[in-house]
């Protein structure tokens, strides 16, 4: 294992303390150290923003903590969900007396913890209301929209109910433009390589040189296909036809677009994604709006990209522009 | 009568503890090879903080010691899956000496309560397979009008059953999920740490029979 | 070869077009595709700033074009460096009337092109004054500084020339604080793999598992020493000691530190390394002003990263800390 | 006389393109392994350029011609090296019919152009020692009142010696210049280049003397 670390099992706790060091006029830690909160947060009357989940997806998830975007994180093992516990720490961080809307990924542990912190936060008279991503359209098929993994996507439904709270909407209006946003939104990840938790040393599973698994999870939860790596413009159409068979987008649409790495892959590359998909766009009429790309939402040093489209109304637009700065994703 | 105390939980730490490499190994067989590692950090801290209190903790307040653990430094699945089952003991065990029964109607609760967190149900191969089978296992027995001893057995010999039953079943939850067909073959690894649990109480229980 | 590329002699092509489209709001290309200038170049009466090398270093060279940065970009195939040609076209599209500053990285092809371009520009009557980067202390000793190459130091050269010219620096006055910037900044990489070259196919050349390569070079220039992979503390501090011994720094310096991923290094592991950094220039009484982390000088696929730091003055200081714009580097 | 041509090149270019895959190995022995790829990329896109042209360019024309695609198309440092190679031979074999002491002049000249860009030199494991090579045997030859034919061997036996002469060397520039004495062994990929140049002109050359 070629790793730039200390003790594989403090690998969270250390990259956290560099973090929060690194960025201290973005945000701090907490009392519980696996929750950092927002230098903003808690703002009166404003609507707290939390998310969580599990470490090795950098900048996700505390890459998103700053200003109009998350207000607090709870932090996980590598690719395990935070505790029940750091989910209500990072509630009680972000409470400004407004309510909190817990944005986070469709995953069994992600569930149960938000669901037991939920209630720990309702004993304590604060109101969390939650939304539960599912735009991996790989892990699902539509009519189990439910099952739906939650990947990149994630980021768009932060960036846009982190503004929407900075403008002032109440809670069950930052739960309805969060939803709506998710509901918008569709990825497909391809991965081209393994990758390796520090805690357990060696590859989490095997990808055969010359083979590519489309639909991958990122967590490197098996895909709907293994098949011989194609072209760019080959992988991205696959990519975009796995996204188009849902029928969400249609000619005419506005969108953003979001290409993120899955962690060793180059990022030009992910720049010659965006080249293809322009082109098949273009011919589907369909306009980009926004684009983000980079190593956005991570599994570790995987090889592979992954593929987000948001359908945009105006209101949705509105939102995904508007200022915001953080570490993993900043508008001007 | 079932006598209860904190040793039979610091037991179920031992057993759990001891079998860390084997729990990884199975998970890793068909997921991510962490299950020995969440489950032996989170009873070695929670056996810590029972053996620290003196003087020794009753059942009911090492069980909810072992739950508080769980849910506050273990993520994943088994914080709030664990967390649940041994917070609702320590809701209904809450005295020394009981019958069977009582501890039929226990873990009856932490299995209902269960299912409102989680929405795996029997034969989704977790550890829902282990805890299901051992009740019914455990409820026929007390229809049978079966003494202490019996049912106790009974609910040991359920677990083993449903535990065993994994091997062939295709796993609908957890990260083994995506194997679908793939998973067959092998032990799930919740269901194993759940069978160890179960077990381990019932030989502690067993040994302090009067 | 894991790679998500169209023809693999198309690699850059096709990633510069996907990226000038992806990025409208800051740059632009030229009639050169091997240039692209930032959409506020030329500024009449502002240095221009300019910079080029190989493709492979991404965001290095094109993800620092933008605003008060650097004005256009040269761009090389994989690993080598741009024509004369390209860097010729760039210096004319960075021209703004008060001449150019051509701040690039100590290698020969980069060194003759710029050679080469220079006297086109000069039969122009374009004036074109150079800094050359030779950051990278492991790559020869303090007594032939001159043979070092240059590399991530080379954006904290580029921000402050960058700064400079935004400010009203003349051609000698942006050269001269170019020049000084990288005079006081050093940089050093560690090596735990090996990096593949899409039009070669295979390894650049070989780190064993379990062992890592002290001072290599991001082409993967051979380092000063193999050694086992070690923690991440004692592969900070052998960075650390590595730069300190060219006794730069001292106690009571102000620094900025820029810690780069080699590009399959998850960024957890930077700030793990960040985290250790700062203990050691504490205990060195050496404060950290400014810091930037993530991969911001890549070598395509490589594990690994670089540490560079900066002394600072005040007119460095203030230079770093000005308001700049790019994918690369964005301060606010 | 020595009579040239347009054809000249064109064989050097045929000769590089097909060594490319030969070039590249051995630049992968030491450095980064695309020498074949740099070369080939080059010569392809000039020989194109020159067989488009009718009617067909002189010699110091289709020179000029590989020297500009290699300034503006290949970067690294064999667009600037041989671009200044090309060029200088360009403005100085401005006839077609020449005694072979031109030729050795405008090497000569070429050389020393070269120089004057990069700060290899002779004995640094670079195309450097086939080129002085081929002029210092070259102008021995000249020395000796030699045929033409004569001289021209000289000059190709010459390249071969200085191309031999670099596998025993330790690289001193470019990207094999790190590896030090582990450069040892290896034949330099530039100079490898440079005596497929110089043989094959020569050759080329020889064939067409009356
Ligand atoms: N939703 C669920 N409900 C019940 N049990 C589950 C669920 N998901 C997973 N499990 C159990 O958890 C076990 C794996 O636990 P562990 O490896 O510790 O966590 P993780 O899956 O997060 O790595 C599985 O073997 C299965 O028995
Ligand atoms: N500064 C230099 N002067 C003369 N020749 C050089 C110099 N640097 C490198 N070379 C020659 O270039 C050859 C390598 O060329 P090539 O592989 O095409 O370029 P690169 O080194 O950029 O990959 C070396 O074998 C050497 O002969
Ligand atoms: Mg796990
Ligand atoms: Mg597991
Ligand atoms: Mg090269
Ligand atoms: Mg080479």
């Amino acid at each position: 294992m070629q790793r730039l670390i200390n003790r594989p099992d403090e690998v969270v706790e250390d990259s956290v303390r560099g973090y929060v060091k690194a960025n201290q006029h973005l945000l701090s830690s907490t009392d519980n150290p696996r929750v950092i909160k927002s230098n903003w947060s808690p703002t009166k009357g404003k609507v707290g923003i939390v998310t969580g989940g599990g470490s090795g997806h950098e900048p996700a998830f505390i890459g998103y903590v700053g200003k109009n975007l998350v207000d607090a994180v709870a932090i996980g093992e590598i690719f395990s969900s935070p505790s029940a516990k750091h989910f209500a720490d990072a509630m009680r961080a972000a409470n400004g007396g407004a309510g909190v809307a817990c944005l986070y990924g469709n995953y069994a542990g992600d569930n149960m913890n938000v669901k037991m912190a939920v209630k720990m936060l309702k004993r304590e008279g604060i109101e969390v209301k939650t939304v539960v991503a599912n735009d991996d359209v790989a892990s699902a098929p539509l009519d189990e929209k439910h099952k739906r993994r939650g990947v990149a996507g994630e980021i768009l439904m932060w960036k846009v109910a982190g503004a929407a709270a900075a403008q002032g909407y109440d809670l069950d209006q930052v739960i309805a433009v969060a939803q709506k946003a998710i509901d918008n939104t569709l990825s497909v990840g391809i991965g081209l390589s393994s990758c390796t938790i520090p805690d357990v040393g060696h590859p989490n599973f095997n990808i055969d040189p010359g083979k590519m698994e489309i639909g991958i999870g990122h967590h490197g939860e098996p895909g709907v296909s293994v098949e011989d790596i194609c072209s760019a413009d080959v992988a991205t159409r696959k990519m975009l036809d796995t996204i188009l068979h849902d029928e969400l987008f249609a000619s005419g649409d506005e969108v953003v677009v979001l290409i993120s790495g899955l962690g060793a892959t180059p990022i030009n590359e992910l720049y010659i994604v965006y080249d293809s998909l322009c082109d098949m766009l273009d011919a589907h009429k369909i306009t980009i709006e926004e684009n983000f790309i980079g190593n956005l939402f991570t599994s570790l040093d995987m090889m592979g990209a992954t593929l987000t489209m948001m359908k945009l109304d105006d209101e949705l637009k509105q939102l995904v522009q508007a200022p915001c700065q953080s570490t993993g994703l900043s508008k001007f | 009568m079932i006598i209860l105390s904190c040793e039979n939980l610091i037991k179920v730490a031992n057993k759990i503890i001891e079998s860390k490499q084997y729990l990884s190994d199975l998970d890793g067989l068909i997921a991510d090879g962490d299950h020995g590692i969440n489950m032996a950090k989170g009873f070695s801290m929670a056996k810590e903080q029972i053996l620290a209190c003196s003087p020794a903790p009753s059942f009911a307040e090492s069980s909810e010691m072992i739950a508080s653990t769980l849910f506050n430094d273990i993520g994943g699945s088994m914080g709030p899956i664990y967390g649940t089952i041994f917070f609702s003991l320590s809701e209904v065990l809450d005295r020394d000496q009981i019958e069977a029964v009582a501890l039929y109607n226990a873990f009856k609760f932490a299995n209902e309560e269960l299912m409102d967190i989680s929405e795996a149900r029997k034969g989704d191969k977790t550890l829902m397979d282990t805890l299901a089978c051992a009740l019914e296992s455990m409820s026929l027995a007390i229809a049978d009008d079966k003494s202490d001893p019996e049912i106790l057995a009974a609910f040991s010999e359920g677990a083993k059953q449903g535990w065993e039953s994994t091997k062939e079943m295709v796993a609908k939850f957890g990260r083994a999920s995506r194997l679908g067909e793939r998973s067959i073959g092998v032990l799930d690894a919740g269901a194993t740490s759940c069978y160890l649990i179960i077990s381990t109480l019932v030989d502690s229980i067993v040994a302090d029979l009067d």
